[in-house]
């Protein structure tokens, strides 16, 4: 009835939301155009954070680059590290130990767990409930604590290198780790209590932000976001790298479409993710922790690509060598970038408060976009 | 104390407000820039206008909101009365309250308490 | 046993007598504006201060705990800050309404304190008509956030605002509705009435259902009146950053800030006297035993335990819930709690002439 | 008790009349004119109430006059907005020589 | 929509709500679940290869494991560790190079612990201080080598 | 003078003074808070005539609600900080004679005129005699117009909502 | 399909393209011009269906430009890489944002990064650097003597 | 507290306090109420570019908790921020915005730069176009905090150490406004 009505009134408004604004998780800007509260149209506007990662990766040597990834998707940093180590792995043709790559999984694992726990308090933050975040933050701790034993870092740990992991784990670390899935498993279903269950987060994220399968495919979006709109697209079961393809884990796929099966999805990832530092942790087999490396690194000529499975989705490195201690060209197919894509028409239509929502269950992290 | 604690009210207000950014004036030195007094947009200069035309849906809410607080107003005397009065106080407030409800509905029906 | 009614009554007395009667008047219109601002004073600082201290206990930490022993001064150092800070008004503003609209906010508010019984006997002014008074004056509220969102010349602000008056207009009509339920129990609108009629026991308790609802629908009005979370559209800050007062800075800031807990206080001590009996002891029926052993309990403290009750009560409400979304709010108020409120009025009438009540 | 008597109120009325009088004929907004006769309504009421007070202190008449003007004056405020407001949409102005050339 | 349909959605959503207050009250009323450390009166046990700066191990003799291979500069990624080398005159009367000033920007360092990996020497570790706050930024430029200090004998 | 005088001119002089600028500002929000203030005036009159119901009556519908829809409707149609046109000195002119020949005019017939009231005793304008009058069924009674007021705010209503979602007609 | 089979197909559609060995994926060349059709087959084409484009990017071979696209199927789950050689002074290629619209974002970026024109591209603005930014940045000589501080 | 007192706990500061010219002004007891105020309620600007901002907000959270000190009241506006945390990197198209948000927030404002990217670049510094090598380039800094990222006890350390500085008078804003006869007096 009213829709006649607002077509008429030249009733748009644009505001900006970000640089600077709680709900962008950084400093990104969206331009929104609304009408009423309606939103018309979205558009991101990037580079806030650009922080020229890929230019400077060219000056960079092949153990030199990795730590700077770390800073562009600083919630799976292990995993980003993971990534670009496998890719000069692939060109160097290294053969790692099996200890190296169980260490690396649970590492990943436990990033993701991390990056989703604060994801999700990040969003109910979001959403206007404040109390879930101090609780994620309380097993994100724990996480980072391990972390902090074995890598020297709470979050940018350039732990995975080349040929391997830098360190021999912490002593303690299956005792830690043990411990903490404990805790996961005890609190997590508080938290489902306290968020999944309650019906003002339900009624904000259900049918908020619809992205049909064909669209998800078409942005081009990966991960949790794609998940949820019933995308397979794990990169861990669909191209299993390191020790996935040995270990029982589902792929969670929702079809909601909507944010709420996005949550979902990110939800059941943790336990899915438990799951596998559970079948992992008793297991380490024995063995190096490093392969033997020379220690200038220097790919052949050539194209390599590799991809893995971050927090957020697909992560693409992509090297072109010139037969040099530095890469020619790098490229990082960030999942972050496409998801983003998607925003705009997610949002059309939905209203302003929507966005939160929206934005809250695309789990951007600005610096992964931007590089 | 009567209505002299209203007034007694309204000028200890109005002593604690004034007063108050009076004192943080006096206080406070001032410096000023240009930037510093334009609207805040999130760090970036305000695209466009300020001011923004505003939808019909928004009015209609104050619209209806004005129709129930008149009813609302009738609704005091009644109330306090009710108890007293007895059976017909119910039989008028109900015929009242319903031929309100129906224009409620009809509301309701077109759409009018849709926020937009 | 002490009592705030009389303490009152002697220093009017003893004023009276030492001072001719216009001085003594003049004295206790300064005594009691001073009281009423440090009323106001202190109860901003404390509810802040406890909002800090609940907030920080639900989210497993401890909040406050450096300045001052065990963090007392915390907002107090707040106050002082702000009433140092700039400031600043924009230009492009309307700088006469940007100026008034918290001069507003908070006359409305201290306004509201005058119809509260505090405890037994000291009550600045009984009026005839106390609560629709209360009702008359808290709709001035909204015009405060109305002017302050349209003379900050900010987008934010307005929408803000807009949002905000919708809400506050709309809450209005069930707040409305669920005192009516109480009111038409006791059959006056008087303070003092309505407390009077809880001797034998709570409205709560005593009225069944219908004062059950009107209950909760009134907490639910007052949280959404007073702009709490999960009502905070007015500043929701993930999407409008702070809302109406975007623009706002230091010492204007402060007195909205302040507005908003007096008002909280001011909703919840209205509740408490509607549906927990205000300043009266808890009493059952006819256990005069009991009762008496309840009236050497002073009648501020139950008053102000109510009252705090029911402000940890809106607190509570605040630090576990999320914000609804804007349509959704509105949705809530014009498609169940007005309706509902209606019908229920309805049925406490029908107990109140039935005398179906204890 | 006080030397203030019925004619006292009624210049305040009679002023404010005249106020939204003067408001209502200089003004081209219509908004603003729909103020102004918020005013002259308001001057009405206090009319009635002064003369409930002062003259029939006995009944209740005025007092339940100015009941239902107010009442009123809020059925007509919604109506007279919802009007201005259509104009507005549809000629994007609210002044009465811009809406008056207009067939409605 | 039916009235019991009403009545039921009214019914969960309450239910849902007072089950959220049930969690923030148990956390309300259980204060031994609160895990806030008061940092600076007690402070964490921090991990031991918790990296806060960069640090040039210096024995009771003040003597170092430096030789001055420039091996951690090359490998450090932004340009953190700068050093200056000078030449030495051994007892023997050869010219030996070492350090003379072995510059470590803390505000570039990014803790990444790729020079301790390339020292031969292990002269270099990291070290858990990470109160660095200062009010000049110059202040974050500093000479690892303490003064007066010379290389550990025996170490090529 | 007492004190009650003090406070009626005060209030009489609050109530005039925003009531003029409430048409003379060229703001038209700032016409509109005037207005709020002018109406907030007459509820202290209301008040301090001891008619507290109808005060509070004033203050909930006038404040609470028409001023809000003025509000509204000025969020609606006008831009922020613009100032509405100035009106020409003729029409001022013309404006103020009338207003001040009419103001002249009445009040002299207002001041010559005795007026004259019972002497019986009074009804005190309290909730509770409104309430019992309201809903009475005798000849005091208004139990008609009470039920025919809700009539009214119904079609109201309606033709609010009809007027404002219709179709604008196209220029 | 394994890739022998894929290259088989490919030539079919198109005789024109050239391979190249290595790699885990197929992987090959196309003209600039004949881009966008070729893109319209091999998205369209049953067999195909390379439904998914996770990544394009663009490398500075100092003497051209080389942009890159990566394509998957969502239903075949195989990849291809399919480049094209363009002009470094004139580079210009068709969009492909019409088909897999994840190129928008892309194409806008490698647009400002590299200066590649995108043709019939519908908001070529920049997305990621400050709209007065001149130049290039990721090609090989990009100079910004002020900000670029060379180790 | 007075500057000569200062000047003697000096080295206690992480850093360096310089003694201001005509330093025997004593300050008065008002200046004391005001400074304490103002040192322990800094409310900050929720700002965060990237890394860093994760640690920031783990000072936010449960285990940290900077709410201790009463900093806890995060605004969204920076009209009503006291203190802005740059945590993280900055690049050239955010300076402006940088700026900007310094500009609007009201006085007195303080800045902490928190991490390697704040302080200088980091590891951003060489070899990137987009880096604003060093946020004090855009705005002055108050305290500079090492790191990458700092540990969130580092972040309160910071935050103590700025109390210190404003308890002491020596913030620039303090030296700026309030004594403006000492700027006129001769260095040294
Ligand atoms: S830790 Fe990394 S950044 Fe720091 S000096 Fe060593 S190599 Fe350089
Ligand atoms: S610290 Fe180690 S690597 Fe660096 S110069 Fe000294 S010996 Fe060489
Ligand atoms: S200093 Fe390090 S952690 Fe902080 S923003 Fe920069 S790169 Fe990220």
């Amino acid at each position: 009835m009213l829709e006649e009505v607002s077509a008429v009134d030249q009733g748009d408004m644009i505001i900006n939301i970000g640089p600077q604004h709680p709900s962008t998780h950084g400093v990104l800007q969206l331009v929104v155009t609304l009408n009423g509260e309606t939103i018309k149209k979205v558009e991101p506007h990037l580079g806030f954070i650009h922080r020229s990662i890929e230019k400077m990766c060219e000056s960079l040597t092949y153990r030199q680059f990795i730590y700077v990834t770390s800073r562009m998707d600083y919630l799976s940093s292990h995993i980003n590290n993971h990534g670009c180590a496998l890719c000069v792995e692939k060109g160097m043709q290294i053969e790692i130990p099996d200890r190296a790559k169980v260490i690396r999984v649970l590492m990943d694992e436990l990033t993701r767990i991390a990056s989703h726990e604060l994801w999700w308090g990040a969003m109910a933050m979001d959403l206007g409930a404040f109390t879930p975040f101090f609780l994620s933050f309380r097993e994100r701790e724990t996480i980072t604590d391990i972390m902090e034993d074995t890598c020297g870092a709470r979050l940018t740990m350039n732990y995975i290198v080349p040929g391997g992991v830098m360190a021999e784990l912490h002593p303690d670390f299956q005792k830690k780790v043990k411990a903490f899935i404990k805790l996961f498993r005890e609190k997590a279903d508080q938290y489902n209590e306290l968020v999944t269950g309650n019906i003002i987060f339900q009624s904000r994220m259900k049918n908020v932000g619809v992205l049909s399968k064909e669209d998800a495919i078409s942005y081009g979006c990966t991960g949790p976001t794609a998940r949820g709109s019933g995308v397979n697209c794990d990169i861990r079961k669909l191209y299993p790298y390191e020790i996935y393809d040995q270990l029982k884990f589902d792929e969670v796929i929702e079809t909601g479409c909507d944010s709420f099966s996005r949550y979902l999805v990110r939800v059941k990832e943790m336990y899915q993710s438990i799951s596998i530092i559970e079948q992992l942790i008793d297991n380490i087999p024995e063995g190096d922790f490093q392969a033997k490396t020379k220690a200038v690194l220097k790919l052949p000529k050539g194209e390599f690509y590799t991809r893995v499975e971050t927090a957020r989705g697909e992560l693409g490195v992509y090297i072109v060598s010139e037969g040099a201690t530095t890469p020619y060209r790098i490229k990082f197919r960030s999942p972050g970038f496409s998801n983003l894509s998607a925003l705009n028409h997610m949002a059309k239509g939905g209203k302003i408060g929507d966005l939160v929502a929206m934005m809250g269950t695309l789990d951007l992290v600005i610096p992964d976009i931007d590089r | 104390m009567g209505s002299a604690s209203m007034i007694v009210l309204i000028i200890s207000a109005i002593v604690f407000a004034v007063g108050g950014i009076l004192v943080s004036k006096l206080l406070f030195k001032k410096h000023n820039s240009v930037v510093k007094g334009e609207a805040y947009e999130c760090g970036v200069p305000t695209i466009g206008k300020s001011w923004v035309q505003f939808n019909v849906g928004y009015y209609l809410f104050a619209l209806i909101f004005l129709i129930f607080d008149v009813e609302l107003v009738f609704l005091y005397p009644w109330a306090v009365v009710a108890k007293s009065v007895g059976w017909l106080a119910l039989v008028e407030i109900i015929i009242f309250m319903f031929i309100l409800f129906v224009g409620f509905l009809y509301a309701h029906k077109k759409g009018a308490l849709k926020w937009m | 046993m002490w009592s705030l009614g009389n303490i009152a009554h002697s220093i009017d007395v003893w004023l009276n007598q030492t001072f001719s009667p216009a001085l003594a008047l003049l004295i206790e219109f300064v005594i009691v504006g001073t009281m009423a601002i440090s009323l106001f004073a202190v109860l901003g600082l404390v509810l802040v201060f406890m909002e800090r201290k609940v907030s920080a206990y639900m989210q497993i930490r401890v909040g406050p705990n450096r300045v001052g022993p065990k963090g007392m001064f915390q907002t107090f150092a707040d106050t002082i800050k702000l009433l140092l800070k700039e400031g600043l008004t924009p230009t492009g503003s309307d700088k006469f309404l940007f100026n008034l609209a918290p001069v507003i906010a908070i006359i409305s508010a201290m306004l509201l304190l005058a119809p509260i019984a505090f405890a037994k006997d000291f009550q600045m002014w009984d009026l005839n008509i106390g609560v629709l008074y209360v009702s008359a004056i808290s709709s001035v509220a909204v015009i405060s956030i109305l002017m302050a969102g349209w003379s900050s010349n900010n987008k934010y602000s307005l929408l803000g605002a807009m949002r905000s008056g919708a809400q506050i207009v709309s809450y209005e009509l069930s707040a409305g509705l669920s005192i009516l339920a109480i009111i038409v129990l006791v059959g006056s609108l008087k303070m003092t009435d309505i407390v009077a009629s809880q001797e034998t026991g709570w409205w709560l308790f005593k009225g069944h259902i219908p004062a059950l609802i009107a209950f909760v629908i009134f907490i639910i009005a007052a949280t959404a009146e007073t702009n709490r979370a999960p009502f905070d559209l007015a500043e929701a800050e993930s999407e409008l950053t702070a809302g109406f007062h975007t623009e706002y800075s230091g010492m204007r800031f402060a007195l909205f800030f302040l507005a908003e807990y007096v008002n909280i206080f001011i909703v919840c001590a209205i509740g408490a006297t509607l549906f927990l009996g205000g300043w009266m002891p808890f009493h059952i029926g006819q256990w005069t035993a009991f009762n008496h052993v309840m009236d050497f309990i002073p009648s501020s403290l139950w008053f102000f335990g109510k009252t705090f009750f029911l402000i940890f009560l809106i607190m509570w409400f605040r630090w576990t819930f999320p914000r609804l979304r804007v349509d959704q709010l509105l949705n809530l108020e014009w498609k169940y709690l007005l309706p509902i409120s209606m019908f229920n009025l309805l049925l406490a009438t029908a107990i109140a002439i039935l005398g179906w009540h204890f | 008790m006080t030397g203030i008597g019925l004619t006292h109120i009624l210049f305040v009325s009679i002023a404010l009349f005249f106020i939204g009088v003067y408001g209502f004929l200089t003004r081209r907004n219509m908004i603003m004119m729909l103020m102004s006769i918020e005013l002259i309504l308001n001057s009405v009421n206090l009319n009635f109430i002064a003369f409930n007070k002062y003259l029939w202190a006995n009944k209740m008449d005025g007092l339940f006059f100015t009941i239902f003007i107010i009442a009123i004056a809020a059925a007509e405020a919604a109506v007279a907005i919802a009007i201005i407001i259509n104009l507005y949409r549809s000629h994007r102005s609210i002044d009465v020589e811009d809406a008056s050339d207009l067939k409605f | 929509m039916s009235a019991i349909q009403y009545i039921k959605d009214i019914y969960n959503a309450v239910k849902s709500l007072l089950i959220g207050m049930k969690q923030t009250g148990y956390y309300f009323t259980h204060h031994k679940e609160i895990i806030t450390q008061n940092y600076p009166e007690e402070k964490q046990q921090l991990a031991e290869r918790f990296r806060g700066e960069v640090v040039l191990t210096h024995d009771s003799n003040n003597e170092h494991k430096c030789t001055g291979c420039t091996a951690c500069e090359l490998a450090c990624p932004n340009g953190t560790i700068k050093i200056v080398t000078k030449f030495e005159l051994t007892p023997e009367g050869k010219k030996k190079k070492a350090i003379d000033k072995f510059v470590y920007h803390l505000e570039l360092c990014t803790m990444c612990n790729l020079c301790i990996v390339a020292c031969p020497t292990d002269a270099i570790k990291m070290d858990q201080a990470f109160e660095h706050s200062v009010f000049d930024r110059s202040q974050l430029t500093k000479v690892l080598n303490k003064p007066g200090s010379k290389i550990m004998e025996g170490v090529e | 003078m007492t004190a009650q005088d003090i406070i009626f001119y005060l209030l009489a002089a609050f109530t005039l003074v925003t009531g003029f600028l409430a048409v003379t500002t060229t703001k038209i929000f700032r016409s509109a808070i005037f207005l709020l203030f002018s109406l907030i005036g007459i509820a202290g009159i209301y008040f301090w005539l001891e008619y507290e119901f109808i005060a509070a009556v004033q203050i909930i519908v006038y404040v609470g609600g028409i001023v809000v829809l003025i509000i509204f409707s000025i969020f609606l149609t006008q831009e922020a900080g613009s100032n509405l046109p100035d009106t020409t000195m003729s029409k001022k002119i013309t404006g103020g004679l009338a207003a001040v020949f009419g103001f002249g005019f009445t009040l002299l017939q207002v001041l010559q005129h005795k007026f004259i009231g019972t002497t019986e005793q009074g009804i005190e304008p309290n909730v509770a005699n409104i309430g019992n009058r309201m809903l009475g069924v005798n000849e005091f009674g208004y139990s008609l117009p009470f039920e025919v007021v809700s009539i009214l705010l119904l079609a109201a209503m309606v033709g609010c909502i009809v007027i404002a979602l219709k179709k604008p007609v196209e220029k | 399909m394994t890739n022998e089979e894929l290259k088989i197909k490919l030539t079919e559609l198109l005789p024109s393209a050239t391979f190249e060995e290595g790699g885990e994926w197929v992987n090959l060349s196309v003209a600039p011009a004949e881009w966008k059709p070729f893109a319209q087959q091999l998205r369209s084409v049953d067999g195909l269906a390379f439904d998914f484009l996770f990544c394009v990017t663009c490398v500075d071979w100092k003497t051209h430009l080389t942009i890159v696209y990566h394509l998957t199927s969502t239903i075949h789950r195989h990849s291809i890489v399919v480049k094209s050689k363009l002009d470094r002074a004139k580079a210009e290629i068709e969009t492909v944002c019409d088909i897999w619209r994840t190129a928008e974002f892309h194409e806008r970026e490698q647009a400002e990064l590299f200066g590649v024109n995108f043709l019939n591209h519908p908001d070529l603005r920049k997305l990621i650097l400050t709209d007065d930014f001149e130049g290039f940045p990721l090609r090989k000589d990009f100079e910004d003597p002020i900000n670029m501080i060379k180790l | 507290m007075d500057v000569a007192e200062t000047n003697l706990k000096g080295d206690t500061f992480p850093g360096e306090v310089h003694p201001v010219p005509g330093g025997d002004i004593v300050l008065t007891k008002l200046d004391d109420i005001i400074n304490w105020a103002r040192s322990n309620s800094l409310w900050p600007l929720t700002f965060a570019t990237s890394c860093c901002g994760i640690e920031m907000m783990s000072v936010a959270s449960a285990k940290y908790d900077f709410s201790r000190f009463g900093f806890e009241v995060a605004r969204a506006t920076p009209r009503q921020a006291d203190v802005i945390i740059i945590a993280g990197t900055i690049v050239n198209k955010m300076g402006p915005v940088l700026k900007r948000l310094y500009d609007q927030m009201a006085d007195p404002k303080y800045v902490i730069a928190m991490g390697a990217c704040a302080i200088s670049g980091g590891p951003f510094f060489y070899n990137t176009y987009s880096v604003v090598k060093g946020a004090d380039h855009i705005i002055p800094v108050d305290v500079y905090i090492a790191g990458c990222p700092p540990r969130p006890e580092a972040l309160l350390h910071a935050l103590i150490s700025l109390q210190e500085k404003i308890k002491s008078g020596q913030t620039r804003e303090q030296l700026k406004t309030e004594k403006p006869a000492q700027q006129a007096l001769p260095k040294g």
